[in-house]
């Protein structure tokens, strides 16, 4: 059999190979249940943009990587130098260079990129324009969860502050104001839009909007230290009715403990995490704690907080969050769903769990200002804040 | 004596090459390629190879400026750094309008410039060297003003330079009404 | 028959032999210029930083430390004086590369010394207008905008010193045994470079408001 | 400037002759043989191989370090490295496989085939060329001398601004990376402005820019590129480590500092930078494929003008790493354009080599299998690269093992497989044996499965939404599978890299059973440095060679027929130079570039612990420095005219005899005094 058939042959099976074992891989990938962090199923407008860009390139890129790499394999069988044939015996054609070819092969490429380039440029003036109606929200990154904070009624000052998890309309623009408090992070849902780096002393747009209702998992992606791995995040988006509902809770006070455990978590929590976690209306040092609906923006400064982000999670609201600890951990046994609040029963060992010592969940260097220290609490006492902290509804 | 100055600015235009084919069987050695009288093989290269057993080098370096010209030179230099200094004190002298400015600026750049070009050019002797250095010194020189402009104005120094801080309000979104079926 | 040529393909010892080179320009030189090219985005960035921060202290309410911009403390006057000195040892320079080439050997070493003098003078215009600063509360670490202006006029002063320096060790040299007069003309380049960076810094970092 | 080309020094006042009583504080080593001979050697194929050793050693380095972060990432939620040392490794394996294994094989071809492809015996400065080694090699053990004093550098090998600041990393790692990578720059720097005026200057007669290989012009662009790239970078460092040590706040966002700049500065390097480490691969792969397929390289202009092009654009596309940081829109737009067309000369170069290989016979070495390697691999990795070229594209891909994936293709399927091209293509040139064949090709094998394996999945996690620099991952997400198949992947590469060790031994040990020398040119090759034995001599050519064209020596072998096939017109040996020259006068050795590199790292301590450290380290460099000057300019047992005949230059300063053909007007220009003890003599009798 001549080198030409061998080659044939072996390029055949070549573009065969390439194609298949490309289409599976494509195939199971597109699944958002499997692979939450899914960058190939959209949910969300700005998604489907980049969705439509990205396919065109893989598309154009794939059909250039067939014609390359199965001309090389044919190449490298096709002119094969017999073992046989001496020094002198066909010799190949001293070619120094087809001009005319290498202007084609320069030229064809520059254009087929400039047809890309046209989707390039619309795609991404696409992607910065928001509806008029949008919503605002304050995303605030520190070392290792983000914060939410929301002016509900237009006023200026903020409303709500909430934690790990940011709650929105479904089919509904919403602006996110991303800034930093300590180093750059990089806010992130595969499945609405593309990242931005959220840089501390900058303020920057990014335009989130789902299709429908539902939770979608986000991840830090900016390397930010020792627990850049589980910086996490999620987007609850609710229902138009819903979201109001949400809103109104979350501009209400919780109600106060009753039973006698409640109570002494209170009073723990008073004297051991108002030095850096805000309550609304709770102080270092209250005799008797009473809320207030409307939180206290510099909290973190106004405590003189150890962390060196100044800025400790909310927990006013603590209970209508899925999850807490940057999303690590869940706050409920239900899995999270686009509920207003999680239906579940609340998942109490994870809290005692994160409350016996917090380093060993996620790796913090508190003595440097960064993490939650170990507050070194007896048993007794993490039941009676974990009772107190399930209140916060 | 002048060589042949085939200038190829040996940095990227490279469409005269010493066996630039045509053909596909055309072999290496294109015609183009004698070896001039002069001995020196015409080269293409960086028209650099003017020196190449040139005997000694530099031919124009006999007529280098004097010793007079250069304290013209000098007290030009002196002049025009006097004349920049005095823009310190234009807002007095014509009012302290951003007009005023404005020129103050823009003279300041172009004292600056000339001086630049007359301190490489004589003080240096770039005038009188062989065109490489010229070209490796401005290539550097042009190379830092463009990289570093673009770095500046992706960090939108010249907008305004009042990066939206951290008290200071977002900077409003450009909203464009996106059409209810959208 | 390979071609047989006793010219010299490189005179290793003596690799400045210009016509040995392929551009007929001396290695020495031809680095020389290379280095000056690289220098030039050193400045480069150096001044971008400081035009990026130099007014940042005043412009942006609600920073730490303190507000005071570098531009406010400057004596214009007392800097112009320094740059007449640096311009005087750019021709102070000239004249003894012109006198090294004539190998008239006194008024080299004169004009050599007199170079380094003005360059000794600059630097001490600058360490006394630093402590001008630094007494009036504008120390390295004070802000954003005095630590970008030390920065770009600390590399400046440091290649003054290294220039200094030079100019020092080849006056030595030139007692002791002989110097090469394109070694005068090389180190004769990198001082009017130094000044070239001193013509650009003076006038954007000081005079441009 | 008259006096140069007499190059008469200046008379003493008195007017007396001008002796040469130099003022060398000691006289220099003589010793080219030994082992002592290679700390103080000037010779630029012994600092190529040194340069080749020590990066092959921190390539072993740079892989266990790979190892260790993909047995963590084997298995989800595994805790066999803590959060903090798993960061310092995967920084240190960057950095390491950055700056210690890419740059300085690149470096070692570089120095060593430089000067022998252009025809001149050494580079233009040689102390500066043995410096720029010894403070790249110093500056290399401080760098990882950091492991044993409080840990490495911890911030990713961009390091971004404020996660490098001393407030959210204050162990000493990250000194060492800003003081480490300055004291390197300044090595690549001495050595860039070294290689660019030896490219510039001594081409030998003939050999115009348009006729050098297309190494070499590779080279030649990754010096150029280094003179520009690295100034950015050392500003860059000077003010991360102000801002570390001396108390600045150039980057501390709540005192008006600014990360974006770090980003730009740290990007205007970063972007040549890589070019810097394929560039050379290029070249590799541009000199073994023409040499294995028998035919010249397709369209050597293109391959030449790419090479240039892919210098010239690859400084305007910096801020494509920086599309999902937040700069403005008018940014992203205009980068992701320029970044776009930058695949055309990429594209260019690849359809050229696969044109060159079209209609040839192809012999498969090693040596073109890795080649071949490359071409298929980086076609991937560069396709990679245009698919987040496009910047919404990459809002969704950076920072995510996507982009992992993409640069290892370029780097490793890139680089590091043209490298190992050239080490078993230029092996019998440097070390005067083969390395072995059959092992060379379970090498290339296992090492393509292995690489494959490992970075190919590495698509699909980046895909699925594994971000980049992670410790660990959490079940559920989908990572599993694709993370093992990476790990055994991972191993299959260190199984490839002992066989290719294990073949530099064995063929060690084949050859010291019996000798058999390659000879000027075991693979009928094309450029100058097959023309010389091998070994290659220390004075590099006998006698100079005179270019006529592209592949001169190539068309000294061989003429075509009239429908340009191949004949052959002269046999190797013929065309050979035999060496045998005696009496060719070298620069002598030097201790000078070795005490001088010493005091950087000492000046490093002194920095990043106690600054009396320092002192120590600025004098050596100052005794270095004047020692350094006052050097007599040889040895002083070399006074020249002692055994071989009559000098050449006989005493009325004209040539013995003028050389035939190329008038090379030296008559005129060689008027020099009688040949003092330092004058060039070429000693050898003119070939008739």
């Amino acid at each position: 059999m001549t080198n030409k058939t061998k080659a044939m042959i072996w390029a055949i099976v070549a573009t065969v190979v390439f194609i298949v074992s490309g289409w599976l891989m494509l195939r199971g990938a597109t699944s958002s249940v499997t692979f939450p962090l899914n960058t190939l199923s959209p949910h969300g407008v700005k998604a489907d943009y980049i969705q439509t860009l990205t396919y065109w390139v893989f598309g154009i890129a794939a059909v250039v990587f067939l014609l390359v790499e199965v001309a090389i394999i044919w190449m490298v069988v096709r002119f094969r130098a017999e073992d046989s044939d001496e020094e002198g015996q066909n010799e190949p054609r001293q070619v120094h260079g087809i001009t005319s070819l290498e202007i084609g092969w320069t030229i064809v490429p520059a254009v087929i990129l400039a047809g890309l380039a046209v989707l390039n440029v619309n795609t991404i003036l696409k992607m910065e324009d928001a509806s008029a109606d949008a919503i605002e929200v304050e995303v605030i990154g520190q070392q290792w969860w983000w914060e939410f904070r929301y002016d509900t009624n237009g006023d200026g000052e903020v409303d709500i502050i909430t934690a790990n998890q940011l709650v929105m309309p479904a089919d509904h623009d919403v602006n996110l104001k991303i800034q930093s408090n300590d180093v750059i992070h990089s806010f992130w849902i595969p499945t609405l839009n593309g990242k931005k780096d959220a840089v501390p002393g900058r303020t920057h747009p990014l335009v989130l909007q789902s299709y429908e209702p539902g939770v979608f998992e986000g991840q830090c992606t900016e390397f930010c230290g020792l627990s850049h791995g589980v910086m996490r995040m999620q987007v609850k988006s609710l229902p138009e009715a819903e979201y109001e509902d949400w809103l109104d809770i979350m501009t209400t006070n919780p109600d106060d403990p009753s039973d006698a455990d409640q109570i002494a978590g209170q009073e723990l929590f008073v004297q051991q995490c108002t030095g850096c976690h805000q309550i609304n209306g709770i102080s270092p040092g209250d005799e008797d704690p009473a809320y207030t609906p409307i939180p206290d923006p510099d909290y973190g400064a106004t405590v003189g907080s150890a962390l060196s982000a100044q800025n400790a999670p909310n927990l006013t609201h603590l209970m209508m969050r899925d999850t807490f600890a940057g999303s690590l951990l869940a706050l409920y046994d239900e899995p999270a769903s686009p509920e207003v609040m999680n239906p579940g029963i609340p998942n109490t060992n994870n809290l005692k769990r994160w409350l016996r010592n917090p380093e060993e969940v996620k790796p913090m260097d508190p003595e440097n200002g960064q993490g939650m220290p170990n507050m070194g609490l007896s048993e007794e006492q993490i039941d009676q804040l974990v009772a107190y902290l399930i209140t916060l509804k | 004596m002048s060589s042949t100055d085939t200038q190829t600015d040996d940095s990227g235009h490279f469409g005269q090459s010493v066996d630039d084919t045509g053909g596909a069987l055309q072999d290496a050695v294109s015609p183009v390629d004698e070896t001039t009288a002069a001995g020196a093989p015409k080269t293409s290269d960086g028209g650099a190879d003017d020196g190449r057993g040139m005997g000694h080098l530099d031919p124009a370096h006999e007529h280098g400026p004097t010793d007079g010209q250069y304290f013209t030179v000098f007290w030009i230099l002196l002049g025009l750094t006097v004349l920049e200094v005095s823009t310190y004190w234009w807002p007095d002298w014509f009012g302290d309008t951003d007009a005023v400015r404005y020129v103050a600026t823009t003279v300041l750049f172009a004292l600056m410039f000339i001086k630049f070009v007359m301190i490489a050019g004589i003080f240096m002797h770039l005038k009188f060297d062989p065109k490489i250095l010229r070209r490796v010194f401005i290539f550097g020189v042009l190379f830092a003003l463009a990289i570093y402009l673009i770095a500046l104005s992706s960090m939108n120094f010249w907008t305004d330079s009042g990066i939206p801080w951290f008290n200071d309000p977002p900077p409003e979104i450009v909203t464009t009404t996106v059409p209810e079926g959208g | 028959m390979a071609e047989v040529s006793l010219e010299p393909a490189q005179d290793l010892e003596f690799p400045d032999d210009p016509h040995a080179t392929a551009t007929g320009i001396s290695n020495p030189k031809l680095a020389m210029w290379v280095y000056l090219a690289s220098d030039c985005l050193l400045f480069g960035g150096l001044i971008s930083t400081y035009m990026v921060y130099r007014n940042r202290p005043g412009e942006i309410e609600g920073l730490a430390g303190s507000s005071l911009q570098i531009s406010e403390l400057f004596d214009i006057p007392f800097t112009s004086m320094t740059t007449f000195i640096l311009l005087m040892s750019s021709l102070t320079m000239v004249l003894s590369v012109t006198s090294a080439m004539r190998g008239d050997h006194q008024r080299m070493r004169l004009w050599l010394g007199t170079t380094a003098l003005l360059g000794a003078l600059f630097l001490g215009g600058q360490i006394y207008e630093f402590s001008v600063f630094v007494s009036e509360g504008a120390g390295f670490t004070t802000n954003v905008s005095t630590s970008a202006f030390f920065t770009l006029t600390g590399f400046h002063g440091a290649h003054v010193f290294v220039g200094v320096l030079m100019l020092l060790s080849m006056l030595g040299l030139s007692f002791k045994r002989e110097i090469e007069a394109e070694g005068v003309e090389v180190l004769g380049l990198f001082w009017h470079f130094v000044d070239i960076v001193w013509v650009v810094i003076f006038t954007v970092v000081y005079l441009v408001v | 400037m008259t006096v140069v080309s007499e190059r008469t020094p200046l008379a003493l006042p008195g007017g007396e002759p001008s002796a040469q009583n130099h003022l060398g504080v000691f006289t220099r080593p003589t010793a080219t043989q030994g082992w002592k001979s290679w700390f103080t050697t000037v010779d630029h194929k012994k600092i190529g191989i040194m340069y080749g050793a020590a990066a092959l050693f921190f390539f072993l380095v740079g892989g266990l370090e790979a190892l260790l972060i993909r047995t963590q990432l084997a298995i989800p939620g595994s805790d066999l490295l803590s959060a903090e040392l798993y960061n310092q490794i995967f920084t240190m394996h960057a950095v390491t496989m950055v700056f210690l294994v890419v740059m300085p094989l690149a470096a070692a071809f570089a120095n060593y085939l430089l000067p022998l492809q252009i025809g001149a015996r050494d580079v233009a400065f040689p102390r500066m060329n043995a410096l720029s080694l010894w403070i790249w090699l110093l500056g290399a053990i401080f760098f990882n001398s950091s492991w044993l004093l409080g840990g490495g550098a911890d911030g990713g090998w961009f390091a971004y601004a404020p996660n490098s600041g001393v407030a959210f990393s204050p162990s000493h790692g990250m000194d060492f990376y800003a003081v480490g990578l300055l004291i390197m720059g300044i090595a690549s720097t001495v050595s860039a402005v070294n290689l660019t005026v030896t490219v510039l200057n001594l081409r030998t007669p003939g050999m115009t820019l348009m006729r050098m290989p297309v190494f070499t012009w590779m080279t030649f662009i990754v010096q150029v590129l280094l003179v520009f790239a690295l100034p950015v970078i050392t500003v860059a460092l000077f003010l991360l480590m102000f801002d570390r040590l001396f108390g600045a706040t150039f980057f501390d966002a709540s005192k008006g500092g600014d990360p974006f700049l770090w980003e730009h500065l740290f990007w205007i390097f970063g972007h040549p930078e890589v070019y810097i480490m394929i560039l050379p691969a290029f070249g590799v792969v541009s000199e073994v494929i023409p040499v294995f397929s028998r035919k010249p390289i397709f369209g050597y202009p293109f391959m030449v003008g790419s090479g240039i092009a892919i210098g010239f654009m690859g400084w305007g596309v910096w801020a494509h790493h920086m599309f999902a940081s937040g700069m403005g829109e008018i940014s992203v737009l205009a980068f992701s354009l320029a970044t776009m067309f930058i695949a055309v000369p990429t594209g260019v170069k690849i359809l050229n080599w696969c044109a060159t290989m079209y209609g040839g016979r192809l012999r498969f070495t090693t040596a073109m299998l890795f080649s071949v390697g490359l071409v298929a691999m980086f076609t991937i990795g560069g396709l990679s690269g245009v698919s987040h070229a496009v910047a919404p594209a990459d809002t969704q891909q950076t920072d995510t093992y996507y982009i992992v994936a993409h640069f290892h293709y370029v780097l490793f399927g890139g680089a590091v497989l043209g490298l190992f091209s050239g080490i078993y293509f230029w092996y019998p040139k440097m070390f005067g044996m083969f390395l072995g064949e059959t092992l060379g090709k379970w090498h290339f094998w296992l090492m393509m499965i292995g690489f494959n394996l490992t970075f190919g999945p590495m698509h699909m996690l980046g895909l699925q939404g594994m971000m980049r620099r992670t410790w660990t991952y959490s079940d559920g997400y989908g990572f599993n599978t694709w993370n093992l198949v990476a790990t055994i992947g991972a191993f299959t590469l260190a199984v490839s890299v002992t066989i290719f060790l294990v073949n530099i031994w064995a063929s060690y040990r084949a050859h010291k059973r019996n000798p058999v020398n390659p000879g000027p040119d075991p693979w009928d090759a094309r450029s100058l440095e097959w023309m010389i034995p091998s070994p290659t001599p220390e004075y590099n050519f006998d006698e100079t060679v005179v270019v006529e064209e592209f592949d001169e020596f190539w068309h000294r072998k061989y003429g075509h027929d009239e429908d340009g096939r191949l004949v052959r017109i002269a046999p190797t040996e013929e065309v050979a130079q035999h060496g045998g020259a005696t009496g060719i006068h070298l620069p002598s050795p030097s201790y000078w570039p070795l005490v001088m590199a010493v005091g950087f790292p000492l000046v490093g301590y002194g920095l990043i612990f106690n600054l009396w450290w320092a002192l120590p380290g600025a004098l050596l460099m100052l005794v270095a420095i004047y020692g350094w000057v006052m050097e007599p300019p040889d040895a002083p047992s070399d006074h020249h005219d002692d055994l071989e005949g009559p000098d050449p230059v006989d005493s009325t300063g004209e040539p013995a005899e003028l050389t035939s053909g190329e008038a090379q007007a030296s008559a005129e220009s060689d008027d020099a005094e009688e040949a003092d003890s330092s004058e060039f003599t070429t000693e050898e009798a003119p070939v008739g």
